[in-house]
């Protein structure tokens, strides 16, 4: 593998691992905030990229397609914070696995009821539907430097959400002691909704963002949910510093597995996850 | 120094700028109860949970029987001998009374191979929790589960549970805190009773307790040792008192101002 | 306490008279179901009893039907007790591998870490060679139960099979009823009840919690070999974290900390998928939902079941 | 030891606890109790339906379904002079709880015939539970080569293809273009890794080579890394193995990276049938092999392909012509033995001698029960996948292992 190529697979895992942060983003947070596993966050993920294929369908612009389904996935994630997630708070860990795993369940069958099992493709919007030319065999499609470029963008606003605003002051607050924050008149419960919305929000977000390169298929959730767990326990639970450093480094990882040793590529990331947590249980960035 | 069971020194802990506790140095002899007084926030409990394992030292050095234990995790300093109590109640809230202290009992005899016998009839460690329960008043309770106590029955049972670890250094944490004047009355002839065979340290409140029972007192402040000494000696202290209550500590005797309202 | 031994007897009778009443095919149907309540038995010992939440249990289930695949020679029967043996032992040994990692870490951490150590398991059969690939691997010949030449049931036969798997749900029952009574079984609920206190009264409880651990996946191992041997197939989708799902689902059907409840949930588990899948081809979306119910609307939630746990274990043991 | 002071309730709810196992088992046995039918010959003939209706794979098994139904329909729905009766079990591609699916058919509702699957490790599965019970199975679709190959049964047929028989195909095509060089990639699992291996064995023989074989995790779709490496390597031609989404974005991502300008992919029908439409133009010109394609102007698959719309309002795929074939195989055999599914014998010997006007041509079966058929090359232009030419006539895989 001579440098240049090195260059193009360090650009590949990087941009993976972007993604892989997008997607981890609103898992860590809904933990990191409320103390919630989620399960079906793959599923809000399958929602967003669904939403996006229909939408985009329907507005003929991926774009306003996008804008549209955030809206439609805060909305979904207020109804179900209201109907489902606002009794998990005082339960314990096994129930809330329990409760997300039947969601998960529950919107895959309504994905095929409503929408059906067939395969469907996004169409790449025209101005981003080019590839630069890296060499004479390889261009790179700036549709993908886009998506990195959205991801870094919505690291720096979720960093600057949560430690410089006030809505983020009272978000930490209200992690660490509900009951206390409550006392102080402030209405926690509102709070929490919001987090949970936009957790769902991103999910979804990374779904639709996604969409044009990773198509829309059934089950698609799944696949993306166990690689998000990886992630969120490396980087340290509600982390989202940690969940960022954790997403470069499986998207590495995973870039140089599948290249350097392919007989083991499923097993690198696990590997990988072992290794981290042989050295620090909690994960790299334990918020304490 | 010489026959001090457990000894520290320069034994301290720092949480970021605080120092809970500042280079104490400390002994407890086989035979003597050692009392620990100070206002709320002296660092008390700290101490105790140094002492116990349950948070590591930042600086100094722990000895116990002449070898260094500073580094040694709770459970080992448990089994070669140091038993605590908890202010915060800490007991096993869905077992009932006998349970607790047979699980403390069972702690020195595991036989965690044995997983064909009831641990119900191996008689040692049953009759063992049920002299720690008697000890502590306790007898009748046996069969009460822990969370339906009282809770000052439930402070007996964390004292019993101790008991019944067959310890050699006894580490209370405020026994009496929460009890009734009989049951406390109780506790500190238990105290009389078992100390000629036990080096204890008993961090508490309730002065006519402490003077009662105890043969060495040290008064800590803001993490430091303020005075160390023979009852007699703390109670004349005027540091002490000047210190415990505030600057205008009149001539008054320190017992009776001092006494747990 | 008489009238539940009573209970006891006439369900152990049923199932006993079961496969002379019932045609093969549910014979062989509630043979699968009791290796689940096997399955279910051992995940019980972490989750209910030692308050050790683990979302990876199907890994040593398959590590255990797998140990049967790979031991099993190509051309003629394997021989049971040596490739029991094995199965039981190789799987013990591959959670007390794991455990090392997983029982340093407590609550979301253990159930994340879990979940993704059995995922490493899943691709190791499922991508490597050694695993033999994705469309898992179909034995010729099922194992012979010889003792000393002669044959003592043919495990071609289902109703042979049955009353084997009825005697290894009886013998885990047994074997763990009598573990939890033991001192190491009564420490295991003292960590659950309060981990905190049982390491200051002096309790090695990294070890403890090891030692369940391993023990649970021998167990788990077990089951696994039985589910192998049944069909005389294993594939890496016995390893799936859908299958650590449902064992898990099990427990809160039947009710967690209770043997009983571990082999409750089993069978309403397969019932109630029997019977939603035999209404409509949607069924998962009944089963979703009748999980999301169950979580919100069980009386206040777990903890009505945890309350009979608590209670249960004050009485006499025997109550059990 | 006396009673502890609270009476635990714990007992009364054990006691309905232990009801519930009771009556969960009489619930399971009275549900679904078979009838036993005694009369032999005026009976149905049952058969089982054993595909997904669930999961990934959901379109592929109804597209089975309806074909299937549509040949059993067009012969007067019935069976050698039989009325016929459905029993129809969703195996949710899920291989663990093949053997149960398969015998709820077999055993419980005894049916004379399992049809069935997509998902090769459950077809594998339902080929186990066939030959240990000796059942009648009809493979419409799983191209595992074992199931033909080592594992083949006089009772077991197959009326899709074998995996590894698309990749010869392929292989040979490419070596008659004097490709030289050639790079491979597809997902860890078996049905990659046999197609793999028949484009290899056939291509190597047609004096190319397979320069480098790349795989990644089933069923991960990030290629990108592997993109670049093909890019790197510079070989003559891509032979690449996906199916569903898998197909959809490797075809996009490989046009993406701008490497259809310069180096050629080409695969089985797979990576391009049933996903055009969301592939766009960047499966434009793909060539691809496969029994079946769009644009086959034979009397039967016009007559099959406007029966097909007319009753289900959509195109029929690959998929259902391996339902369709599966139903056509079966009502020769029946004819054969005129209904009596007693003389197992004479009606496996028909159906193994069978030779089948099916919508891709002429099909018959080899000593393994694997079709002989035609595989046309395909060209991808516009929405369809139009046969352009015959890559091999009358295709048999050798039956590597079976001793049938």
């Amino acid at each position: 593998m001579d440098f240049y190529s090195f260059l193009i697979q360090l650009l590949n895992g990087l941009q993976y691992g972007l993604l892989l942060f997008l997607v981890a983003s609103g898992l860590t947070l809904i933990f990191g905030i409320m103390g919630i596993i989620n399960l079906a966050h793959g599923s809000f993920y399958m929602v967003g990229a669904y939403m996006a294929f229909s939408l985009s369908v329907l507005t003929g612009n991926l774009f306003v397609a996008i804008v549209l389904g955030i809206v439609l996935s805060v909305a979904l994630g207020v109804v179900l914070e209201w109907v489902l997630f606002s009794h998990l708070y005082k339960r314990d860990h096994l129930e809330q696995v329990l409760l997300t795993y039947g969601l998960i369940l529950v919107f895959e069958e309504l994905r095929s009821l409503i929408v059906g099992n067939d395969v469907h493709g996004v169409a790449v919007p025209a101005i981003f539907n080019w590839s630069i030319p890296l060499t004479e065999t390889l261009s790179y499609p700036v549709y993908r430097l886009f998506m990195s470029a959205v991801c870094v963008l919505l690291a720096v606003a979720l960093y600057l959400l949560i430690a410089k605003t006030r809505l983020g002051m009272m978000i930490r607050a209200g992690s660490s002691n509900r009951e206390m924050v409550q006392s102080l008149g402030l209405n926690i419960n509102l709070v929490y909704r919001l987090v949970f919305a936009l957790g769902v929000a991103l999910a979804a977000f990374a779904g639709m963002l996604a969409a044009p390169v990773s198509s829309v298929y059934p089950g698609m959730g799944t696949g993306v949910l166990i690689i998000c767990f990886v992630v969120v326990v490396i980087g340290g639970i509600g982390s989202v510093w940690g969940a960022l450093v954790a997403a470069l480094l499986i998207g590495l990882a995973d870039t140089f597995g599948k290249v350097l040793i392919p007989e083991a590529a499923g097993v690198t990331v696990y590997l990988v996850m072992a290794a981290v947590l042989l050295w620090r249980p909690e994960g790299l960035f334990r918020r304490v | 120094m010489s026959d001090a069971i457990l000894a520290t020194t320069d034994l301290s802990r720092r949480f970021g700028g605080l120092m809970a506790v500042a280079s104490v140095a400390i002994e407890l002899h086989r035979g003597k109860l050692h009392a620990v007084l100070g206002p709320n926030g002296a660092g008390k409990t700290t101490l105790i949970n140094l002492l116990s394992g349950d948070l590591p030292s930042s600086r100094g050095s722990i000895r116990y029987k002449g070898d260094d234990i500073t580094r040694l995790s709770p459970d080992r300093r448990s089994r070669i001998g140091i038993g605590r109590s908890y202010q915060k109640t800490n007991i096993f809230q869905a077992f009932t009374a006998f349970e607790n202290c047979r699980l403390a009992a069972q702690s020195r005899a595991p036989r965690p191979l044995a997983i064909a016998t009831d641990a119900l009839r191996h008689t040692p460690v049953c009759d063992a929790a049920r002299k720690a329960l008697a000890a502590a008043g306790l007898a009748e309770r046996g069969e009460w589960i822990a969370s339906t106590l009282s809770h000052g029955e439930q402070r007996q049972l964390e004292i019993a549970m101790v008991l019944a670890t067959a310890p050699e250094v006894l580490l209370l944490d405020e026994p009496l805190a929460g009890m009734g004047a009989e049951e406390a009355r109780r506790m500190v002839e238990l105290l009389k009773k078992i100390t000629p065979e036990h080096a204890i340290l008993l961090v508490e409140h309730d002065m006519d307790a402490v003077f009662a029972v105890a043969d060495v007192i040290t008064v800590m402040v803001n993490g430091q040792v303020l005075e160390s000494g023979e009852p007699a000696q703390i109670r004349a202290s005027p540091a002490v008192r000047a210190a415990y209550l505030g600057e205008d500590a009149g001539a008054g005797d320190l017992t009776e101002r001092g006494s747990r309202a | 306490m008489k009238r539940s031994k009573i209970a006891l007897l006439i369900a152990l009778a049923l199932l006993a008279l079961f496969p002379l009443v019932g045609a093969t095919f549910y014979t062989e149907l509630v043979t699968k179901v009791m290796i689940l309540a096997i399955f279910a038995l051992s995940l019980d010992l972490l989750v209910g009893y030692t308050g050790l939440v683990s979302f990876g249990h199907a890994a040593y289930f398959g590590v255990g039907a797998y140990a049967l695949a790979l031991l099993a020679p190509k051309y003629e029967a394997a021989n049971l007790w040596l490739t029991l043996g094995a199965a039981i032992g190789i799987a013990g040994l591959a959670a007390l591998l794991v455990g090392m990692f997983v029982v340093r870490v407590k609550g979301i951490y253990f159930i994340m870490v879990t979940l993704a150590f059995a995922q490493m398991f899943y691709f190791v059969f499922h991508d490597t060679k050694f695993g033999r690939g994705s469309d898992g691997i179909s034995m010729n010949f099922k194992p012979e139960a010889t003792i000393g030449g002669v044959n003592l049931f043919d495990l071609g036969n289902p109703t042979h099979v049955y009353y084997l798997v009825l005697v290894a749900l009886l013998a885990v029952f047994l074997f763990l009823r009598a573990l939890l009574r033991s001192p190491f079984g009564r420490a295991l609920q003292g960590i659950r009840s309060n981990e905190h206190r049982m390491r200051s009264l002096g309790y090695p409880v990294y070890r403890y919690k090891l030692a369940s651990f391993a023990i649970a996946g021998a167990l788990a191992g077990f089951a696994g070999y039985l589910s192998a041997m049944q069909f005389g197939f294993a594939n890496p989708e016995l390893l799936s974290w859908h299958q650590s799902g449902n064992v898990l689902l099990m427990l809160i059907l039947g009710g967690i900390g209770s043997l009983y409840g571990a082999v409750i949930g089993a069978f309403a588990f397969v019932a109630l998928q029997e019977l939603y899948s035999y209404v409509t081809t949607h069924w998962q979306l009944l089963l979703g939902a009748t999980i999301i119910a169950l979580v919100i609307f069980l009386p206040g939630g777990l903890a009505s079941v945890m309350g009979r746990f608590k209670r249960t274990l004050v009485g006499e043991p025997e109550d059990e | 030891m006396t009673t502890s002071r609270q009476q635990p309730p714990s007992r009364r709810a054990r006691m309905n606890a232990l009801a519930a196992v009771a009556a969960a088992l009489v619930a399971m046995a009275g549900l679904t109790l078979p009838i036993d039918s005694a009369l032999a010959q005026q009976q149905k003939v049952k058969i089982g339906l054993m595909l997904p209706y669930t999961g990934t794979y959901a379109a592929l098994g109804n597209a089975i379904t309806n074909a299937f139904k549509l040949a059993i329909e067009e012969n007067g729905g019935k069976l050698g002079g039989r009325d016929v009766e459905y029993f129809v079990v969703d195996d949710e591609s899920d291989p663990a709880k093949a053997p149960d699916n398969a015998n709820k058919l077999i055993k419980r509702d005894q049916v004379d015939v399992l049809v069935g699957t997509v998902h090769s490790g459950v077809a594998l599965a339902m080929a186990k539970i066939a030959r240990d019970t000796n059942t009648l199975l009809i493979i419409p679709n799983a191209g595992a080569d074992e199931i033909t190959g080592p594992l083949c049964a006089a009772n077991i047929f197959r009326t899709s293809f074998s995996n590894s028989q698309l990749g010869i195909a392929m292989g040979k095509v490419m070596a008659e273009q004097k490709k030289k060089t050639a790079v491979t990639i597809t997902w860890k699992y078996a049905a990659g890794e046999e197609s793999i291996g028949g484009f290899k064995e056939s291509f190597e023989a047609g004096g190319g080579k397979v320069v480098k074989e790349l795989y990644l995790p089933f069923p991960q779709v990030e290629f990108q890394p592997l993109l670049t490496e093909i890019a790197g390597l510079k070989p003559d031609v891509v032979y690449a193995f996906f199916a569903g989404g898998g197909a959809v974005k490797f075809v996009k991502d490989y046009a993406a990276a701008g490497l259809n300008k310069t180096i050629p992919l080409v695969g089985p029908g797979f990576l391009t049938d049933g996903t055009l439409e969301a592939q766009g133009d960047s499966a434009q010109g793909l060539l691809t092999t496969l029994h079946y394609g769009d644009g086959l102007n034979n009397p039967k698959n016009n007559a099959f392909r406007a029966a097909y719309i007319k009753a289900y309002k959509t195109e029929p795929d690959v998929y259902a012509v391996g339902g369709y074939d599966a139903a056509q195989l079966l009502i020769v055999g029946m004819n054969a033995v005129k209904g009596d599914t007693s003389k197992r014998a004479e009606l496996v010997k028909a159906m193994a001698a069978a030779k089948i006007d099916s919508p891709r041509g002429s099909l018959a079966l080899n000593v393994g029960h694997n079709p002989i058929h035609d595989i046309y090359l395909r060209k991808v232009e516009g929405k369809e996948n139009k046969v352009v030419g015959v890559a091999v006539k009358n295709l048999t895989d050798p039956p590597k292992g079976c001793k049938l």
